[in-house]
């Protein structure tokens, strides 16, 4: 594979993804797991725009950074005493650790075995974010899921109201 | 009229709003209205009220639409998009076709009754419940109605005070919505999976209404099933149906793909591929069982749960505990319908592979026996009931079967004409007596003050208590009378003989052995039948409260005088054609078209109606001698008693069902559970080990103590701390840590990975 | 009829490939090239705005303002800056050190972001992203998580203060914001900001005026300029989370604020004021960037008119006033506007309904969603009206109160 | 172009992360951290999936949006829960919140 400034990217972009979550599950101080959370969520964003998704892009920004990093990090503030744990990890961390290793490799086994090399069988169709808003609110697709997620959405907004107030 | 000029889409718009305002109101009671039983009264009456409207416009439509069996109404939408292309995806919608016509015409109609019937029926009564613990207690065995809302104490020791009975009625109101809501919802689904959710709705909502009045306990009848128990019985015993018809429902949908009605019931290839397909290849002693037969043999065990056909049909009777309108809701209207309304729908899956006259498939022959009996066996237990309800409940049970029964011998319309007249009838029957229990009830209070006292443990459903409540509660009693004869089949004018007709006429023709046990069944129908209304009206009152009863409310004779008329009337669109002015059978020529293949009615034998006529009218005079002719004095025992001797008691123990049940099931898992699980195995074995290691230890211990105690001492104090070490290590299983469990979780579905990757790329 | 744009970028890509680079490279160097030239463009406008502002409050509040550096004392943010960089950047013990730095850059870098979907005319915008606005808003809402971080790592309990207020007001009023943005972009069905531009022939101003208004109060919150500076009071939180910042490090978070602040009058300017269309702007394509700019520094001047008229309001006031007013407010105005839009089209009583060709065309369209929006308007004012007298009356009973009190206390 | 198996490979990795964040972290604000992370490789999946295999079926990318939506409502109503655990018992270290054991 050639050098092109979408590998470049890609790269990028991945080495965002990925040491962003290392950072996340390792760094010992919450506040710049959360940081490296941001990272983490910023190279997805860049690999959804090499995947001309820029709609779940810009929303994986918004969403994401915009709301979910902010409340994260305001919870770690808010609860601060826990700043006072040394040790990030509890005792099992190894049996975690093996688990994660095979999870990776047994994905990776099938990955590497039935997906090796593979292109895209077309381009993406012009004005995909059209069709997608159509698409979400189409009885023939995908109405009944997009209603019941807002309705999720809702129960989750009033529940987490009722559950964090006094 | 606005049906004339109706678009196609507003009609199918209309479709999908039929279900719609009754669970509106479900969850506008729940939410915002429950304070007010006005209020709530209002929304859910006017919601089915709406639900009704909608309903006949449908219906009018369906009916002026030509070969509605082949273009049915019908609309769809995407369930949830999977895969690549939009087309393979699952869909929800709504279809209506003759046959939903049909429940489109009597479900409605039945369920706004009901609603109203109980704005009235639930607005007042009263009944005992248990003051757990606290003090005092004050008060004799008749003190009861001396001080109202006094507390006494009843034979069993508990102390009991009256609760008044409407004091949840909001909460009634929106239940029985949801129940609606339920019921249409499987009425116009247009495949299994959406007809599945509204079944399971109405399992849900049986089990909150049969238990509504959950506090109810009964004056010195401490074992007597109380309404909490006997909600949690009719929701287990229809679980078990439910599983297996969940099974059936998922193979049908791994073979076929779809589980929409038109999709595979009126398909060619689809219907031959599972009549063609044996089940269990290997299983040979199966006989050659088809995928269909076996699908077939699965929704049927769901119908015998819902339905309540033998050998699950003990939920039923004790599900009289519900307030009545419940009772007429889940007997008449609704759920037990459900049942029969599936069999129906599913026919031809069920006949895959049968023709006219052929041999009959397994599921279809299971259906005939299952039905045949359940028939025979239910009446039989009907005629020594003393409970008013009681009565309708078993005969309920009867004349299902009755329609099973017709559906196993290919009497498809026949099963439907009587599902629709039964429910009707059935509604009103439970309805009266509904109202005559209120009647009694009202007569009670009057008496009481008057003077009059009561044991607590007065029923006010005994038909032993009632009597002479023809003049007391004429409405009542003359709207009784019509759902009476229609039920006993009286000939020529009810809604019931028609129907039974039909079916006896189909038995006669292909199956004579159902045929007679059906022909006797009707028999005993009219028998106890009339022995129900000479009991409860003819003759003189047996108690103080039927002598004072009284029921003078418009909300509750309405709806009687309205089922009344279509009592009569119901029937008479399924007249044969041989006798109708017409010279047509609308009733038939209509429903046909539901079927792939019409079947063609059959050709008119006067025979089995004659002998109908000649049964009900034999079975009606015969009751009439016994109970009216000359009607029971007060304390007198039943007469059939006397004729029948020991069966009575044994019919009148529903022939000790719920005591086998209770042995069988019941007492041997908690026999199980105690002496083998907790006697056996955790006192005998682990208990026994840690004994037997710490005695030996102490044995040791003390033969030796003499000399070297610190060896043995040591040994004995490092085997007890091995010991205790042993079940400390093991307890932390349950550490409470949730990701210990998770690590668990995650390395079990590593395994499964590891199985999955080995067997699908490896090997 | 290529406009200077077009040509500028011609004929660097002539000069670069003249040079030997492939045509790959040039567009990366001139796209490299055009980032560099906007943001540039969106930092030292500052210099001119900032003197602006200080000169135009000083002539509202009857001074002379900043007037011996330079001529008209223009050169004044210069010698400011100089004294800004040459200050210490003081680092507080126990300040948490990575995030106390990538705060200031991240306040700058999220609103220098907004400028790449910002349409100066036809030709001369950053990038045309098919999903403009949504973009904007993402870009937007990194500057929380800069506040964040700044009150954060500053160990200081004032700046988490500010930060958690900050933090608090700007998340509340994004949700007016996305939902009146939604409009422009329904009418115009396209999230691309030069699509949104193009359909003005008659501005959104005039069609959806309520939409404007609440927008253009939801971003001045979002920036938090008066009345909405509550997040740097410095009577009451001191200054709120950058507290802790001085030197340079403060300067850019003071860069990042006015940016912003420029910033979203450009916004304003093409989602509501017809971004680059103006007289002649087909013909003459420059035009567009000078209509633009225009409008853009009026509605900038209309912004500075409201720091130096209104006063600053309470934190619950102002989460009040979201949350109560403003959110249903914009729901119900979206909801009115594409339930009526939707019905008139489908109706087809006005033909042509939906076309954006020509003034003409969209007249009927802007008269009845002005319509719409004077209605909702007009009960919006009057409810809150009776409200604020709700409000006062209640106030009246409780200092009545307090001062019988008082008195009861004097008395003693 | 990149291959597919490249992203599928960023994923699964980014996926062993998040198992490892979820397991090993005492914090539960750092385990909800890492469940995000888990989401987020699954969207990285839906999404190129998506865009190697069906381009033209908008499924991938709607299930990213509802998987959104799930992320949104998941984060809010755990840090919630996350916090009034710390009000009622001082601390948010997962392991220490086992008051449903033996």
């Amino acid at each position: 594979m050639q050098i092109t400034p979408v590998t470049v990217t890609f790269a990028i972009m991945s080495i965002f993804a990925l040491g962003g979550g290392l950072g996340v599950v390792v760094n010992r101080n919450l506040v710049h797991a959360a940081l490296f959370l941001v990272l983490s969520l910023f190279g997805i964003a860049g690999l959804f725009i090499l995947l001309e998704a820029p709609f779940l892009a810009a929303v994986q920004i918004l969403v994401y950074v915009g709301a979910i990093s902010v409340l994260i990090t305001i919870t770690i503030m808010v609860t601060r005493r826990i700043m006072g744990i040394r040790e990030s990890v509890n005792r099992q961390w190894p049996v975690a650790a093996v688990v994660a290793v095979l999870a990776f490799a047994t994905l990776g086994f099938v990955i590497v075995s039935q997906f090796a090399g593979e292109t895209p069988v077309s381009d993406v169709p012009p004005e995909s974010v059209a069709q997608l808003g159509a698409q979400l609110v189409s009885s023939q697709a995908f109405l009944l899921p997009f209603e019941l997620a807002s309705v999720l959405l809702l129960a989750a907004l009033i529940g987490a109201i009722v559950v964090a107030r006094d | 009229m606005l049906f004339m000029n109706m678009t196609p889409d507003m009609l199918r718009l209309l479709v999908w709003l039929i279900p719609v305002p009754p669970l509106v109101a479900f969850f506008v009671i729940l939410l915002f209205t429950r304070g007010s039983k006005l209020v709530s009264d209002l929304v859910s009456v006017l919601a089915i009220l709406l639900t009704w409207v909608i309903a006949i416009l449908v219906l009018i439509a369906a009916i002026l639409t030509p070969h509605l069996g082949e273009e049915p109404i019908t609309s769809s939408i995407v369930w949830l998009p999977l895969g690549e292309s939009l087309a393979t995806s699952f869909r929800m919608g709504v279809l209506v076709d003759p046959l939903g016509a049909v429940m489109l015409f009597f479900v409605p109609l039945t369920a706004s009754m009901i609603f109203i019937y109980s704005t009235g029926y639930m607005a007042s009564g009263a009944y005992w419940t248990e003051i757990k613990g606290g003090e005092g207690g004050h008060g004799t065995t008749h003190a009861a109605h001396d001080e109202h809302g006094g507390e006494v104490i009843d034979s069993a020791g508990r102390r009991l005070v009256k609760f008044d009975a409407s004091a949840w009625k909001a909460r009634f109101m929106a239940f029985i919505a949801l129940f609606a809501g339920g019921m249409l919802i499987l009425s116009v689904a247009d495949n299994l999976l959406m007809l599945f959710i509204g079944w399971e709705i109405m399992g849900l909502c049986s089990y909150l209404l049969i238990g509504f009045w959950n506090n109810r306990v009964y004056a010195n009848q401490p074992n007597r099933i109380t309404p909490m128990i006997a909600g949690i019985k009719a929701f287990m015993t229809t679980r078990i149906g439910d599983v297996f018809m969940l099974i059936g429902i998922a193979w049908l949908y791994s073979f076929t793909g779809t589980l929409n009605f038109r999709d595979i019931l009126y398909n060619e290839e689809a219907l031959h591929a599972l009549a063609a397909t044996p089940a269990f290849p290997n299983l040979a002693w199966l006989g050659g069982l088809t995928v269909a037969g076996a699908i077939g043999l699965l929704l049927i065990i769901g119908t015998v749960g819902k339905s309540a056909q033998f050998p699950l049909h003990t939920w039923l009777p004790d599900a009289m505990e519900g307030p009545t309108p419940v009772s007429a809701m889940i007997h008449a209207a609704t759920m037990v319908s459900a049942g029969v309304y599936l069999l129906i729908r599913m026919f031809p899956l069920l006949s895959a592979g049968w023709v006219e006259g052929g041999p009959l498939t397994a599921p279809m022959t299971a259906m005939a026996w299952i039905g045949s009996f359940t028939a025979l066996f239910a009446a039989t237990i009907a005629m020594a009931q003393r409970d008013v309800k009681k009565v309708l409940a078993y005969s309920t049970i009867s004349q299902l079967a009755f329609m099973v029964a017709a559906l196993g011998i290919g009497a498809y319309i026949a099963a439907a004409f009587h599902l629709m007249t039964h429910a009707i009838f059935k509604a009103l029957l439970f309805l009266g007596s509904g109202s005559v229990i209120h009647a009694i009830e009202h007569g009670e209070e009057h008496a009481h003050h008057h003077g009059h006292h009561f044991p607590i443990d007065f029923d006010a459903q005994d038909m032993f208590n009632m009597g002479g409540l023809g003049k007391r509660i004429p409405v009542t009693a003359w709207t009784f009378l019509i759902g009476g004869l229609a039920l006993a089949g009286f000939p020529f004018v009810t809604a019931g003989f028609w129907s039974k007709d039909e079916i006896l006429a189909d038995a006669f023709a292909h199956a004579p052995v159902v045929f007679y046990v059906l022909a006797f069944t009707a028999f005993l129908t009219a028998f106890y039948t009339m022995r129900q209304i000479g009991l409860t009206f003819a003759g003189e009152p047996r108690t103080a409260a039927a002598e004072e009863a009284s029921q003078r409310d418009w909300r509750m004779n309405t709806p009687l005088v309205i089922l009344a008329f279509f009592a009569i009337t119901a029937g008479w669109i399924g007249i044969p054609a041989a006798l109708n002015p017409l010279g047509v059978n609308p009733f038939h020529d209509f429903v046909a078209g539901t079927l792939l293949e019409h079947p063609e009615a059959l050709p008119f034998d006067p025979l089995p109606m004659i002998v109908s006529v000649f049964i009900a009218l034999t079975g009606l005079a015969v009751g009439w001698l016994v109970y009216v002719a000359r009607p029971l004095k007060a304390g007198q025992p039943d007469p059939l008693a006397r004729a029948l001797g020991p069966i009575y008691t044994l019919l009148e123990h529903k022939y000790y069902f719920d005591e086998a049940y209770d042995f069988l099931f019941v007492r041997l898992f908690q026999w199980f559970s105690d002496k083998v699980v907790y006697q056996l195995m955790d006192r005998g074995l682990i208990d026994g080990f840690l004994h037997f290691v710490a005695r030996m230890t102490e044995w040791i211990a003390f033969r030796n103590k003499d000399f070297d105690t610190f060896i043995v001492n040591g040994a004995g104090d490092e085997v007890a701390q091995g010991v205790g070490n042993l079940g400390q290590a093991f307890k932390y299983v349950q550490s409470g840590r949730v990701q210990q469990y998770l690590a668990v979780a995650a390395a079990g579905l590593l395994m499964l990975a590891g199985v999955f990757i080995w067997a699908f790329f490896l090997r | 009829m290529a406009d200077i744009f077009t040509t500028i970028y011609h004929w660097l890509f002539n000069l670069i490939t003249g040079l030997g680079a492939s045509e790959g490279l040039a567009t990366g160097i001139i796209q490299f090239l055009g980032a560099f030239a906007i943001a540039n463009f969106a930092l030292l406008i500052l210099v001119f705005n900032i003197w602006f502002e200080r000169k135009v409050i000083a002539r509202m509040q009857d001074r002379i303002g900043p007037n011996r550096v330079g001529p008209w004392g223009i050169f004044q943010t210069v010698a400011d800056l100089a004294k800004l960089l040459s200050k210490e950047i003081i680092i507080p013990d126990g300040a948490d050190l990575i995030p106390f730095m990538f705060a200031p850059v991240l306040a700058v870098g999220s609103v220098i972001l907004i400028w790449a979907v910002v349409p100066f005319a036809k030709s001369a915008i950053g990038t045309d992203v098919s999903i403009g606005a949504l973009y904007f808003v993402a870009a937007g809402s990194l500057g929380i998580m800069a506040i964040l971080l700044a009150g954060w790592s500053s160990n200081n309990k004032y700046a988490l203060l500010g930060a958690f207020r900050a933090v608090a007001m700007l998340v509340s009023y994004e949700v007016p914001i996305i939902l009146t943005l939604l409009i422009p972009v329904l009418l115009t069905g396209s999230m691309r900001m030069n699509s949104i531009v193009d359909a003005q022939r008659i501005w959104y101003f005039f069609g959806v005026p309520l939409a404007a208004i609440i927008f253009w109060i939801g971003s001045v919150a979002e920036v938090g300029r008066t009345p909405f500076d509550l997040l740097e009071a410095e009577s009451e939180i001191v200054a709120g989370y950058h507290i802790e910042y001085s030197g340079f490090a403060f300067a850019m978070f003071y860069a990042a604020e006015w940016a912003h602040g420029f910033a979203i009058c450009a916004l304003m300017a093409t989602l509501f004021f017809g971004g680059w269309r103006g007289p002649g702007v087909d013909q003459f394509p420059t035009l567009g960037a000078f209509y633009f700019i225009t409008k853009t520094f009026l509605i900038y001047f209309f912004q500075t008119w409201t720091r130096a008229t209104l006063p600053r309001v309470r934190i619950d006031q102002v989460m009040n006033f979201c949350w109560k007013f403003l959110v249903p407010l914009s729901l119900l105005l979206l909801i009115l506007t594409v339930v009526v839009d939707k019905v008139v089209a489908l109706s087809g009583a006005i033909p042509a309904y939906l076309s954006t060709q020509s003034f003409a065309a969209m007249l009927p369209r802007t008269i009845v969603l002005l319509t719409v929006n004077l209605v909702v308007g007009g009960a919006a004012l009057l409810w809150i009206a009776r409200a604020g007298r709700v409000e006062r009356e209640r106030r009246a009973v409780q200092m009545a109160a307090i001062e019988s009190g008082a008195a009861q206390q004097a008395g003693k | 172009m990149i291959p597919l198996n490249l992203y599928l490979l960023v994923a699964a990795a980014l996926f062993a992360m998040g198992v490892y964040g979820v397991l090993a972290r005492r914090n539960a604000v750092a385990i909800l951290m890492s469940i995000e992370l888990m989401l987020n490789a699954v969207n990285l999946n839906l999404v190129s999936f998506w865009r190697y295999r069906a381009p033209d079926a908008l499924s991938g990318q709607t299930f990213a949006v509802f998987v959104f939506a799930v992320a949104a409502a998941e984060a809010a109503v755990g840090l919630a829960l996350i916090i009034s655990i710390y009000r009622s018992r001082e601390t948010v270290v997962a392991e220490d919140v086992n008051m449903l054991k033996w």
